[in-house]
Formats: C-alpha cells, structure tokens, sequence
C-alpha cells in the first residue's frame, strides 16, 4: 500500500518538484550571476507555453520516441520509488536514454545528431559509475532492493563516501549542469546550439523537459537512499542533504566552464575507477 | 605561471548570492539618462528657415523640409541620432534630446509645419 | 600628420618577383586594394615589417590578367576574391577561389568604373 | 496575460547590422537589463523561439536566412525590427547590397528604432511585441474551436 | 577510413552573434578542414563615398561596426586630415585617445564574455558584461551613445569632457578594475577554462607572419607589433609597450587582451593627466585632395584606412582593411585538427567582427 | 540417434562434393536442414521421453576410435600438406606436435574405460543451438550466396565446397557437443579448427589465406593444450572422461583445456583470428561466430566451470574473460565495418561468457548460458542481415546504412531487433548482465565488477550509435532494391521470432532449460533468479515492448506540421543540402563517432594483447609451479 502511495506520488509529483527544482535552480543562478532572475514558476509558463504552441516537428516519429522517452522514464522512477531492484532501475534508466538519442537522431539534422553523439558518450562516462553506485549499496546493505535499502540501521554513506561522491560528480552529466552540459544545456549558453534539443519543438519539448523533471527526482531519490536509514528523523536529514546537493550542482555549474568531451569522458571514468573502485574494493574486503 | 585552480570563481559566486541583483527595474521604473544623450532630434519649428542644410547633412535621410509649405519632416524610424542636422543648422534650432523613440508595430514620422502666425503647430502622420 | 606613405610604383613584369622578394625578406602582406581608375584598376599591394609598411601598386588595365599570390601569401585569398568580384579585375588562379560568390551580390561589380 | 507572453523566447539574428544593436540585444540579457525576468530565454534555435529579433538590414545574402529562419518558427511569432537598419535601411539604404529594412521579406510585428537601439528600446519593443503575441494566440485557437 | 561529416556551422548561430560562416569537414569531433565563407553582411558601405560628402561619412565609418566604432571614426577621420593636411588640436587628439582606449575596454570585456559564454560559463559572461555596462555607462555620459559615439569628425572632436567627467571616468576605471580582478583570475587560473584554452589553435611565430595575423592575435604569438607604437594622435606622448605573449594559442590570445585591458587603464589615467586645454576642433575647409594609407590600432589589431580624395567633396575611394581581414586565414589554419567544441572558441580567440571585415 | 545427427550433415557434405547442379543443391540444403532440424527435435523428445536423465553411450568403440586415430593423422596430413604449399611453418610444428602427443596417449597409456559419449541438459541446449541456428544458417546461405556470387565476380564459385564445409563443421559439433571422451572431443575439435580455416580462406585472396593461417595456428595452439591436457589426464588420472577433468579438478589439465577453450572463443591473446576471419563470405562468419566454432570453446569452459570455482585457472580464465570483455568493446567504438563491429561484440560477449565461466558458481553459469543463447541468435541474425545489406547495398560500413529504415525497412528491423538483442534492457543480455554482475560482487572479484561497469558503457556506446544511424529517416542520396532472397529472409525472420520469444518467454526459459542445466553441472538447485527481478522484467518488458507501440498511435493522432531541419538557417529546402561556402550546394553528411585516436585498434590491440598474454604467462607457469590458491 505504502508503495503504491510513492508511486503515485513519484508519478504525480514529481513533475512538479522538477520544475520547482528547476524554477530554484534558475533564480540561484541569477542570483549569483547579480541578475534578478525569472519567477519561481517560471518552468510551469514554460511548459504551458510549449503545450499551447503549434505543433511543427521535422518528421513524425520524434514526438512519439519523447513520449517513450518519457514513459520509460517513469516507470524507471515508479521502480525507485516502489522499492524494486536499483540495478534494473539504472539499466531501465539507460534504455530510457537511448530513446531520447534515437529521438534526437532520428533525422538528419547536424545538430541533433552531434547531441546525440555526444550524449552517447556522456553515457558511457557515467554507466560505469552508476553500476558501481547499485554494487555499493549491494554491498552495504546486503541487497539490490531499495526497500531493504532504506530499511538499514545505518546510513549507507558512511559505507560508500567515495561512490557519492563520484556519484555527485556524474550527476552532473545527468543534471545538465556545466562542466559536463556537453549534449544539450540549459538556458541562454548553449553548446552548439541546442544540441540534442534542436529540434524538438512545442510538444515535443515539452514532453522531453518533463521527462528531465521526472529524472532529476529520480537521480535525487537516489541520493536520497544515501543517507536514509531506519529512523524517522534520517528522512529528513536526507532531504536537507539532498538540497544541499542540488546546490551544490548549481554552484558548479555556475563556476566552471563546459569542458571537452575527451576531459569529460576520462574525468569521470578516472573519478570511476579512483572513487568508485576504491570504495567498492574496501568494502569488498570489509564485508 | 601560476598554478591552476579549480572553483576560482565559488567565492564570488557564493558572495554574489546575497548581493543585491545588479538589475535596473526599467519596465516599472523610468530609466534615467545622462545629459548628452542623443535620443531623438527635437525642432523648435520656429527658428526653422527652411534652408534644407539639416536634410542634406543627414547620413540617412531622414530629413525632408518643403520650403513651399513649410514642413519640416522627419522620419523618427529612419534618423540614426547622429546628431549631424543639428550641427549643420544655421539656426541652431534642432536640437538633441534625451529619450527615445518608442518602439511601434508601424513606422511613423513626423511632420512640422512652420507656423504662420499662431505657435507651432504639430501633426502626426503614418507612413 | 603622419609620415608618408612609401608606394612604389611598378609594373606588371616586376610584380611577381617583388612579391617573392617581400616573401623572401619575411614582409608581412598587409593589404591589397583595388582603386577603379580610368581604364582599369589600380592595385595596391601593401607589406610591413617592423612598424616600415611599403606598397606596391600597378594598374591593370581592362581584361589584363593579374596573377594571383595565393602561392606565396595564401593569406591574400579573401582580398583577391573581393577585388575581383567587387572590381572585376581579373584575377586568376586564387586559391580558393570562389567564383565570384564569396559575396554573392545582385550587382555585378559595383566598384568598377561603368561606361 | 496568455500562455505564449510569460515565457516568450528570443531567437536573434543578425540580418546584416554593425553589431551595435547586436550587442545591445545581447546586453538585455546581461545582469543589468536581465530580460529572463520576464521569462525570456534566448534560444539559438528557431524550432523553440516565439519572437524573432533581427537587427539590421536585408541583403541578398542574408534575405533566404531570414525567411527559413522565420518558416520554421513554430505559430504564433512575432518579428520584433530592431535598430534603424533592420526598420528601413538606415544609413546603409543606399548601398548597393541592401535591399531595405526586415519587412522587404518577412512581416514585421514591432519596429524597435534607435542607432543602436537601447536595451530599455528593446524591452520595450518586446514588450509590445507580448501583446501582439497574445493576440496571434488567441486568433490561433478561435478557428479551432469552431472546428469542434 | 571512417566517412567525415560535413555540415554548415552558421551563419545563424548562438555562439556568436554574427552571421559567420564555416563549411566544416569532421571526424568524429576533430574539425579536419574549414572553409570560411563572408558576405552575410556585406552591406557594400565603400561605395557611399559616391553619395554622401566627406564630412558626412564619419557617420556611416562609424556605423561599420558597433564594437570599434569609435575607432573607425578617428581612423577615417585621420586619414582624410592626413590628406587635408590638418594638424588637430592636442586636446582633441587626447580624447580621442580616451574614447578610443575606452571603446578597446568595452571591445576586450565584450570580447572576455563572449569567450566565457563560448565555454559555456554563463556566470562569467555575466559578470563580464556587468562590469562592462559602466564603460558603456561612461560613453553614454560623455558621448550620449552606448554604441555609436558620433564623437570624431574631420579636424578635431565634437564634444569635450569637463573635469568632473574626466573625473568620473578615473573613478569607473577604478571601479571596473577592482571589478574584474577576480574574473581575471578565473580567466587566467581556473582549471575548466584552462583545459579549454591551453593548447588550443596554436599559431606559431612564423606562420603569424606569413598568415598575416594583426592584433592580439599576431602579438599572442610572440609578435611585438602594436600601430599604436607610431605615435599616431596622442600616443607618441604617452608610455606604452606593446603587450606580447610567446605561446600563440588560445590562452595567450586571452592573456594578451587582459593585459592589454589594463594597459587601457594605465593609458587612460595617463592621458587624463597629460591632457591640455584648448580647442578641440579646428574648421576645415577645402576637399580632400590626395591618397592616404592610414593604419591605426583597434582591439582587434591593425586596420588600415585608405583615403582617395579627387579635390571635389564625394572621395574617389574609401577603403578598410580591417583587422579581422587578416586574422581569417590564420583563424582557418588553427581550426583545422582543433575539435568541434573549440570552434566557437578559436573563432572567438580571433575576436572576429563581421561587420568590420565586409562592410 | 546419435550417429544421425552427426551422420546426416557429414553425409550430405558429401553429396554437395556430387551434385553440381545449383537447384538441385538448394533443395538439398532445405531438406538437410530440415532433416537435422527434425532430426535434433526426435532426439530430444526422445530423450526428454527418458526421463531427461544423463545418457552416456558407447563405452566401446574400438573401431571408432581406430577412425578417429586414421582422422587424426589425415587432418594433420592436411595441415602439413597445406603448411608447405603455403609455407608456414608454425602449423606444421604445432599440429605435428599434438598429434603424436594424441597417438602416444592412444598406443601407450592404460586408462580407464568409460563412455564415450553424454547427453545432459547442456548437451542439449548445444543440440538446439546447432541443429536450428546452424540449420536456419545453411538455409541463408542457399541465397546469400548466390547474391555473393554476383557482387564479387572476381571470387571463383565453389559453392558445393563451401556448403560441404558447413555442413562438416555441423557434424563436427554435434560430434563435438555430444562426446564426453577427451579423445574423441579433440577429434572432433581439429576437424572445427580445419574446417574453419578452410572457410576463411575461402575466397583464396591473399589476405584471406593469411588470416586463414592465423585463424589455424591459434586453434592448432589450444589444439595443442588440448592435446597436452590428454596426455596429463591419462598419465596423471588415468582417465579420460571430461566429467573425471572436473570431478578430480586437477589444475594443470583444467589450465591446458582452458587454454583450448580460451582460443577457440578467441579470447584475448588469441582474438586476432576471429577478426581476420571476417574476409570470409558472411554465412561463414554467421556459423563460426554465433552459433558453432566459438561456442565449443565456451562450451568447453562451461562444462568445466564447475572445477573452475575459486582456483587460479578460475581468477586466469576470468581475468582473461573480464579483460577481453572490456578491451574487445573499446575496440568495437572505433569500426565502422558492419563486420568488424560484430566480430569485436562477438570477442567482447564472448569475453562475458568466459568470465562467468570462469569464476564457477552457479549464478555465474546460469548468466553465462544465458548470454551464450542470446549472444547465439541475435549474433546469427545481425551477420546474416549485414550480409544481406551488404549484398543490396555494395557496402557493409555501418555509414551506408545511413538511414536503412527508409531504404530497406524490413533488413533495418531485424537488424534493430538483433541489436536491441544485444544489449537493450530488457532484452536478455541484460537480464544476464545483472545476475553477472551480482555474481561477480557476490564473488568478491573487483576487477571483474570494473570490467562489467566500463565494459557494459562502452558496449551500449557502439550499439547505439549504430541503431541511432539504422533507424535514422535521412533521405538517401540513392534508392536501393532490395535483393534479399526469400531463403534469408526466412532465416531472419526465424531469428527474430525465436529472439522475441526468448525474450517474453524468459522465466520459462529459465526454468526449464537453464536452471536444469546449471542443477546438473553443479548437482543441486538453487533459483537464481528471483521472484521479483521476474516481476521487474515483466515490466521492463511491457514497458520496452507496449509503451512505443502505444506513444506511436497516441502521437499519430496529433497532426504536426513539417519543416525543413535547422541548418544555420541555410538549409537548401530538402534536408539535404545546404549552402556551402562558395555559394553552392553541398551534400549535408553525418557521420558516427568512432573515436579512432582514443580506442583505435593501433592503440589498443597491442596493449591489450601483451596484458592478456602476461596474465596466460604468468598464470600458467604459477599453475605449472604448483602454486596452491
Ligand atoms: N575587425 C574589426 Fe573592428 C575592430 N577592432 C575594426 O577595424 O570590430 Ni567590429
Ligand atoms: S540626427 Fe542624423 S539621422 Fe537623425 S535626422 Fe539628424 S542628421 Fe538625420
Ligand atoms: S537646417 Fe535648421 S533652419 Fe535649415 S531647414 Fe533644417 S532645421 Fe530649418
Ligand atoms: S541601427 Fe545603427 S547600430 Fe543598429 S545595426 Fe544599424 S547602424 Fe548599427
């Protein structure tokens, strides 16, 4: 019962968390950019706007991958948040992906196939951390399931510091957020026009921007799993934590430049290997 | 060389965030501009003598004075505010003021006439 | 005021080999400008080293064929390709050359003198 | 207000202006003017654009952009002029490579005057522009509705 | 062999305001061939000399380009007294130095933003940009335009600066220069842009020199050459040596520019110092007669102003060679084995204004 | 039965070398097929009608045996005859050395009498993989080659050889699977090594007879472990049972068949050859990499797996598997030869499968049965839908496929159906992947669990950059006819069928092919899959499968109205073209990334090779050495 609430919470909500997130996320930028920034619901106009402009695409099967994009994604999430197996999360989560890369390339347009490209690469930077982030919690806790996860006495960040905070710097691939906003980015500074996003209009923009609303809470629930435990009050810590999380993605993101694709591919696969593997090895001989 | 170092810019950044926005609140606030700016060309239409320098100095052509009926017109939506009428006129009666021409959906210019007897008289005509 | 300019006037034959000499002597190509003038065009080639800047200048009359120096300066390829589109002097051999397009204006040759 | 007015986004481009107004449409974005307080984003792309500000002139070369660029916006847009080259030519009418202001090609919706236009010049010509957009919007949805 | 893709990098483009140009040729990232193409702006302004006099085409030099507009004002200006033979008033020649100095202030932070949004660091481009708005400030209060001056015309300027603007303008100076300290730093130090910058579209001395580089651009790679060393106007009573750097790639292009900004300050704060009393114009009369090759020194390096005068008030021939004329062809030799991503970027490090180049 | 299986083929190999006539052989490849097809499904009803127990055969067989010695020497007659015309000199050796290794083992040593032949649930998962994928393979090849023949006039027809080849090498591996003496398995395994080789010099270009040769010293070189394992069997143990290997779990044998098995699956060292057999036409390459060749060296490291657990040749085999896995999909990045990409997957995948061979328990072998499955039907279906691309296009480079969706639909579908096979969840390799991975950790292997997180990111890389590519709608410069023959397509069609319903059938799958065979191999039972990882797939599946279908209706009712693509705002109207900068057209081209500075071969084979070849070094000697683990 308990689960079928989060999922639909998660299915419910989560949208509008994103966009909140998202409306958060711009203002702090301005902030620290000494601009005034727009609204708080500014996301919200936006996808408004998007849904009430005419529909013009370059073919017709964009529209339709989005939407599986988006779908895919949310039953991703609904997986998180019904306790099931993190691992088949994260690989749905990559399947989810490649609908949005097929989505993108699906014509012949230099930009979004360039997105696309990129975006490829940028999943293969953070797959591997992401597997060893689902073996770290394996290994803590004794399961793959996120509903024995969160029931521990303690919390799993004391086990994996390092995969959290290799996990905070993949993350930012996924967030969007600066050095690694390589394959589309946010707001006015694009790479290469709108790489990914070029052309997707309307709708189908609209229908990709929820689904990245839909994977930042599912990318901050599992930060979330991090810090949990057994006790109530850890809930609450986790979402403060969680905050401070995402503030600190956008403080990156407003203090450093994109990087290239090669300084992205081997930082993250360096940050694997030294963050990731080391933890898991330590544990491994702990355990 | 200095070395290298990552987050150079977080303090500022950090700091920044509780500065006040350096953004003006124009749209609800009247912009203030400084003396010399040239905005738009104003004529004190009286002075006028209909000697036509001010529209053969004009770059753009904005500038058509009728000597005949004594219009003296200009097209706000074609002066570049380069301000050379107002140097090149013998009477000193242009002259460059602050404040814009307000954006519109039609381009509109502005036609003087030289007053016969009673003060300047002013109309307003699209084209 | 300023000092005076150093052109030094030549003609067709000696073009070329004063231009590998510049080369030669590491001169940089500093501009080229084509004059309409009575009959044909007036090219200006001008050269600096240090803070000295030379320029040579010939007159190619009507159809004369000028030879590009795409070959010893490559830089010169987009004041060449504008001479000849916008004056029509006819140069030849650019590389690359854009055909008259680098522009691709209605007019043709706006800069020549029209009879 | 409607849905189009509260996150209308820019697609800049320059026809063939001096960069004056170029960098002054830039400038509303910068801190001072910071034109995303009205929501507007500038997009690169015109696939996501609603208003559609082009500084400067027409000329043969640019002519073709300017009118791919604006077939590909997606309804409702509006065309926002801005500076005295992209309104009528300015000083440059007489060249031989200008064929005039924006509305030789395409529809022009807000003529934003000035050499070069201000920032204020320009949020107030987007402000117009809002309106218009509007008005595009709500003709848009009426022979819809009949429809049904 | 792996097929290449090639595809059209602009004109319409975000990077860059400007409608440039590039027929790339790609592997993978790797740009393998770049053929630049110009003309989206071409306006054909040269001939106007025909239509409109002397005297009035100070106006449109100074609508060739928004950014160095004061710039192409005194360099038209000047090669047309060069022809007149006019010997401008030291105050003018002053100010002009002042405005142009300033105009370089706003060319190189506009240009330090632009960079910083090529890299995708919005929060640097923002704070670039801020601290540029109070030069522009200074320019509307002593001017009246942001952009466009309108301050030079044959024989002298038109306006003057009293000393509470001189006085202001010290202190703005001051202001922007504590400002952009810690932007510097970032610019200089951090390591996200340094993996950006370092390396990147390297032009080596000679290749500098035979590709004709000008500017920022030539002096980055180990070129001591700066038109402003002439002496032309004011600068023959002012201390300046030209800012140089040996490693001829991106970050040295941007090394050279942040020197050259506060060269800018010292220049003006000099100036400021020096500056006599007395006219600021002096009448002209009579028509260009004569030709003159005329180089002076804008942000983007050398541009070179050619004047032909037939005695009567409309000139035979206006010319600009701007700098950015120069800097394509090396711009195209450094983009090739550069990556997809750098392209912004190394177009940028050339600080390319289209506008300028066509005309 | 059993002599059918293996008869029939070898039989109808025979007649091909008769019948010359096209048609006529056509027919027959059908009928054979068909007939090994059903051939397999009797043996197996009957067997399952058995009571699905152990079948072991033919404790005697002294005339068999005495063939076999004869088959023996021919084939090294071959091998030397063909060495010499050829010059090459380490065949020569190394065949010769084996084979009287072989015969002194024969003439000389006392073993133990047991059966000769087995039949176990393993055997009969080969069966299904040999006789249908193997069969369905022969049935394409009928049409593909003559579509071959056509395209490359400069290669001369000899077709009945090539189809008397493959119908050999089925033989051969039903012999191979279903034989239990080590002897008689290494018969069995010199005929697969010639056979092959004899394939992939089949065009006789020079190329071709060089990676033929290289193809042939690698396999003669696990030839020779093998044979050296049957020395060390007889001496030491007495016995020459494949299950006494096991049982005694004697290292230094386990690391010479290993050694065997690692070849054959072209493991790193040795993957040189697997990459040079690609000169051969793409039945070949279907046959000897999908469903046969590799698979007996990965047979033969399943079947010894069990003795694998937790000992050195175990961490070698593994390592070995783990590094492959990764380096062979590094490399796989920068192909952009259809065949190449497929032949580094193979390596790479078979790298997995060897890996959890490796590590010996029961999760492990289960997910390696697993992937071997899949890895055996979507690989059979891509290289014969590359091939037959090839054969409509002219071209196999995954840059001509540009946009096949809307020139060959139907070959872009089973090809994306393959693909999608290869690694999208929830298609099988994943689920597989998952309980790898779960083992590997359980097993406390951290470079294993490295391998498969970079590994499993650099393999999503190239697949997708090569669905991306097929499925794009870019409109061609050219309209192709599609010259696929009905005989292929039904191949295909076949493949993706069994694809798919492996795929919804899954669990059941699970439960009543693989779980027995894991149970039999390690002698008790235990669920790996859980109950709920089950539900999770039922999802994923709905999910992959239900949801496109459904957002493509949903968003075919909406109307969208069609522009140009973005081009800077030059797009010349058709979506091809743009404006250049000389004022003209030009033809817009994208192409992939390959990445060819970063993961080159040139960079990286070498590495790798010397890494793979140290930890084989090394590790034998510490075998060798008697090092206790
Ligand atoms: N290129 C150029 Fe300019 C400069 N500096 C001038 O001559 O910017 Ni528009
Ligand atoms: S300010 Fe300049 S453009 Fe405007 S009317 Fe006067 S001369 Fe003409
Ligand atoms: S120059 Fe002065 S006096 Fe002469 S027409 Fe113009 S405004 Fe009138
Ligand atoms: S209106 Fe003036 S500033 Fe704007 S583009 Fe035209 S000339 Fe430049």
């Amino acid at each position: 019962m308990v689960k079928v609430i989060f999922v639909l919470a998660y299915l419910i909500f989560a949208p509008f968390v994103g966009a909140l997130l998202d409306g958060v996320d711009r203002i702090i930028s301005a902030r620290m950019q000494r601009r005034k920034g727009p609204k708080l619901l500014q996301p919200f106009y936006d996808l408004g706007k998007l849904f009430s402009k005419e529909r013009i695409g370059v073919n017709n099967v964009q529209l339709f991958l989005n939407m599986s994009y988006l779908v895919i994604l949310m039953i991703a999430g609904s997986m998180l948040f019904a306790g099931a197996d993190l691992l088949m999360v994260l690989f749905i989560l990559s399947t989810a992906d490649m609908f949005l890369i097929m989505a993108a390339s699906s014509d012949s347009s230099p930009y979004s196939n360039m997105g696309s490209s990129r975006e490829m690469l940028q999943m293969m930077a953070y797959e591997p951390l992401t597997l060893l982030v689902a073996v770290g919690f394996y290994l803590t806790t004794g399961s793959f399931l996120v509903s024995d996860i969160i029931r521990e006495d303690i919390s799993a960040v004391l086990w994996m510091p390092g995969l959290l905070a290799g996990f905070m710097f993949t993350t930012a691939i996924k967030f969007r957020k600066s050095p690694f906003d390589l394959s589309t980015s946010h707001h006015a500074h694009q790479e290469m026009v709108k790489g990914l996003t070029t052309e997707m209009s309307g709708t189908t923009l609209a229908i990709m921007n929820i689904a990245e609303y839909y994977e930042m809470v599912l990318l901050l629930g599992i930060f979330f799993l991090f810090f949990v435990n057994s006790t109530w009050w850890s809930w609450i810590v986790a979402l403060l934590l969680c905050a401070v999380i995402f503030f600190l993605e956008t403080l990156w993101d407003n203090v450093s430049a994109r990087v290239k694709w090669k300084t992205l591919l081997y930082s993250c696969w360096v940050v694997t290997l030294v963050a990731g593997g080391v933890n898991i090895l330590i544990l491994m001989l702990d355990k | 060389m200095d070395k290298i170092r990552a987050f150079t810019l977080a303090g500022r950044m950090l700091k920044n965030l509780f500065r006040r926005p350096a953004t003006t609140q124009y749209p609800f606030e009247p912009a203030d501009y400084p003396e010399r700016m040239r905005g738009h060309v104003r004529i004190e239409i009286g002075d006028c003598i209909s000697c036509g320098l001010c529209m053969r100095s004009c770059p753009s052509g904005a500038i058509v004075v009728d000597r005949k009926a004594g219009t003296w017109t200009i097209d706000r939506f074609d002066c570049v505010q380069c301000g050379s009428c107002v140097t090149a006129c013998p009477k000193k009666c242009l002259f460059m003021e602050k404040g814009y021409t307000e954006p519109d959906g039609v381009k509109k210019s502005e036609t003087f006439v030289k007053p016969q007897e009673e003060p300047a008289g002013k109309t307003k005509k699209t084209g | 005021m300023e000092e005076k300019n150093d052109i030094r006037e030549i003609n067709a034959r000696q073009f070329f080999p004063a231009i590998v000499k510049m080369r030669t002597e590491k001169w940089r190509l500093v501009q080229i400008c084509a004059t309409s003038v009575e009959g044909g065009c007036e090219m200006s080639y001008s050269f600096c080293r240090g803070y000295d800047m030379r320029t040579y200048r010939f007159v190619a009359y009507g159809d004369e064929e000028v030879a590009s120096i795409t070959q010893i300066y490559p830089c010169a390829f987009l004041q060449e390709n504008e001479a000849k589109e916008l004056f029509g002097v006819n140069i030849t051999h650019i590389k690359p050359d854009y055909k008259d397009k680098l522009y691709r204006i209605e007019e043709e040759t706006p800069f020549k003198e029209k009879e | 207000m409607g849905k189009v007015s509260k996150s209308p986004w820019l697609l800049h481009y320059d026809a063939s202006s001096c960069n004056g107004c170029d960098i002054e449409v830039l400038d509303c974005l910068t801190p001072k003017y910071d034109i995303e307080r009205f929501g507007i984003i500038n997009t690169g792309d015109p696939f996501q654009a609603d208003i559609l500000l082009i500084t400067g002139g027409v000329n043969s070369q640019t002519e073709r952009v300017v009118k791919q660029l604006y077939s590909q916006m997606p309804e409702p847009k509006v065309v926002v002029a801005v500076g005295i080259c992209a309104c009528t030519g300015g000083v440059f009418k007489e060249c031989y490579n200008i064929r005039g202001g924006i509305d030789t090609v395409i529809p022009v919706d807000v003529y934003v005057p000035g050499c070069a236009a201000r920032p204020e010049a320009i949020i107030d010509g987007v402000v117009k522009a809002l309106a218009v957009l509007d008005e595009k919007q709500a003709v848009m949805k009426t022979p819809e509705e009949k429809e049904r | 062999m792996a097929k290449r893709s090639i595809v059209p990098f602009g004109p319409q483009h975000p990077v860059l305001p400007e409608p440039i140009h590039l027929d790339l040729v790609l592997e993978d990232e790797t740009v393998v061939g770049a053929v630049p193409s110009i003309g989206y702006v071409h306006r054909g302004l040269e001939t106007l000399v025909k239509k409109k006099d002397f005297k009035q085409y100070v106006y449109i030099a100074e609508r060739i380009c928004g950014i160095c507009s004061c710039g192409h004002g005194l360099g038209y200006c000047m090669a047309v007294e060069n022809v007149m033979g006019i010997d401008v008033p030291e105050r003018a020649q002053y100010l002009r130095v002042i405005w142009v100095e300033m105009s370089r202030i706003h060319s190189h932070l506009l240009w330090l933003g632009l960079l910083a949004d090529a890299l995708g660091f919005e929060s640097l481009f923002m704070e670039s940009w801020r601290v540029r708005e109070k030069i522009l400030d200074m320019f509307d209060e002593t001017t009246g335009g942001r952009i466009i001056h309108s301050v030079n015309q044959v024989g002298g300027v038109q306006k003057d600066m009293d000393s509470s603007m001189l006085k202001h303008l010290l202190e703005t100076i001051k202001d922007i220069e504590r400002d952009i300290k810690p932007l510097v730093d970032t610019f200089l130090k951090d390591y996200t842009v340094q993996s950006r910058l370092k390396g990147t579209g390297i032009l080596k001395k000679d290749d500098a020199i035979l590709l004709g580089a000008v500017g920022p651009m030539l002096r980055a790679s180990g070129v001591e050459y700066d038109v402003r060393m002439l002496g032309y106007g004011a600068y023959k009573n002012l201390s300046m040596e030209p800012v140089t750097c040996t490693d001829g790639d991106s970050y040295g292009r941007c090394v050279v520019r942040i020197k050259e900004l506060f060269q800018s300050f010292d220049l003006i704060r000099e100036a400021i110092g020096k500056i006599p009393e007395g006219d600021i114009h002096v009448p002209v009369k009579g028509n260009p007669s004569g030709e003159y090759f005329l180089r002076i020194e804008q942000p983007r390096g050398e541009a070179i102003y050619y004047v032909k005068g037939n005695g009567t008030k409309f000139l035979d021939r206006f010319r600009l060679r701007t700098p950015t004329t120069s800097n394509i062809p090396p711009l195209v030799e450094t983009l090739k084995g550069c990556q997809l991503a750098d392209v912004p970027v190394l177009i940028l490090t050339i600080d390319p204004c289209i506008s300028c180049t066509e005309r | 039965m059993i002599p059918f299986l293996i008869g029939i083929p070898a039989v109808l190999a025979v007649v091909f070398q008769i019948v010359r006539n096209e048609k006529i052989r056509g027919y027959i490849v059908y009928a054979g097929a068909g007939a090994i097809m059903a051939m397999t499904v009797v043996f197996i009803a009957d067997w399952i009608g058995g009571g699905a127990k152990t079948w072991m055969f033919y404790p005697r067989t002294e005339t068999i045996d005495h063939l076999m010695t004869a088959g023996d020497i021919f084939l090294m007659c071959l091998i030397v005859w063909l060495s010499v015309r050829y010059k090459r000199v380490l065949p020569m050796i190394l065949s010769i050395l084996q084979t009287v290794l072989v015969l002194y083992v024969e003439f000389t040593a006392e073993v133990t009498e047991g059966p000769h032949m087995m039949v176990d649930w393993l055997t009969i998962l080969m069966c299904i993989i040999i006789a249908f994928i193997g069969g369905f393979i022969c049935i394409y090849t009928v049409g593909y080659m003559k579509g071959y023949h056509q395209h490359h006039k400069d290669v001369k027809d000899r077709q009945p050889f090539f189809f008397s080849m493959l119908f050999l090498f089925l033989a051969a591996m039903f012999g191979l699977v279903l034989s239990q003496n080590l002897i008689w398995i290494y018969f069995f395994w010199e005929i697969t090594s010639v056979i092959s080789f004899l394939m992939i010099g089949y065009t006789r270009a020079e190329e071709a007879v060089g990676n033929s040769f290289c193809a042939l010293w690698m396999n003669l070189l696990g030839g020779l472990g093998f044979a050296i394992a049957i020395v060390l069997m007889a001496l030491g143990q007495e016995s020459l049972q494949l299950t006494e290997v096991v049982s005694t779990g004697a290292l230094l044998p386990l690391m010479c068949l290993s050694l065997a098995g690692l070849t054959k699956s072209a493991q790193l060292p040795f993957s040189t050859w697997l990459l040079g057999a690609m000169v051969a036409p793409t039945p070949s390459s279907a046959l000897l990499h999908s469903a046969t060749m590799v698979k007996a060296g990965v047979y033969l490291l399943i079947r010894i797996s069990p003795a694998l657990s937790g000992n050195l040749v175990g961490l070698i085999v593994s390592s070995i598997g783990g590094l492959t896995f990764i380096m062979a999909s590094m490399m796989a990045i920068a192909q952009n030869d259809a065949k190449k990409v497929l032949a580094f997957s193979t390596i790479s995948n078979l790298g997995l499968i060897v890996a959890c061979s490796g590590i010996g328990v029961e999760e492990t072998v289960w997910a390696a049965i697993f992937l071997m499955m899949f890895h055996a039907v979507s690989k059979s279906m891509l290289f014969q839908s590359v091939g037959a691309t090839e054969n409509t296009l002219g071209s196999r480079d995954i840059e001509d496929m540009h946009g096949l969706i809307i020139r060959v639909p139907r070959l872009a579908y089973i090809m994306g159906i393959g693909i999608a096979g290869m690694y999208l969840a929830p298609f099988g390799m994943l689920i597989s992947k998952w309980v790898a991975l779960k083992a590997f950790v359980d097993s406390g292997n951290v470079v294993l669990v490295l391998c498969i997180a970079y590994g499993s990111a650099t393999t999503m890389f190239y697949w997708t950059k090569w669905l991306s590519k097929l499925l794009c709608r870019h409109i061609p410069r050219d309209t192709v006819k599609d010259v696929t023959r009905k005989d292929e397509y039904l191949s295909m069609l076949f493949h993706a069928c069994v694809m798919l319903l492996m795929c919804l059938l899954l669990p059941l799958v699970a439960r009543w092919l693989v779980n027995p065979i894991v149970r039999q191999l390690f002698g008790n039972s235990k669920d790996v899959l859980s109950m709920s990882v089950l539900a999770t797939m039922a999802i994923m599946l709905v999910s992959i499968f239900v949801v496109p279908v459904a957002m493509f209706f949903i968003s075919r009712r909406s109307h969208t109205e069609l522009v140009p693509i973005y081009m800077n705002g030059i797009n010349e109207g058709d979506n091809r073209f743009f404006t250049n900068s000389y004022g003209e057209k030009e033809h817009l081209y994208l192409s992939n990334w390959y990445l060819r500075f970063e993961f080159g071969r040139r960079h990286l084979r070498i590495p790798s090779i010397i890494i793979a070849a140290a930890v084989l070094v090394i590790g034998i000697c510490l075998v060798i050495g008697g090092v206790s683990w």
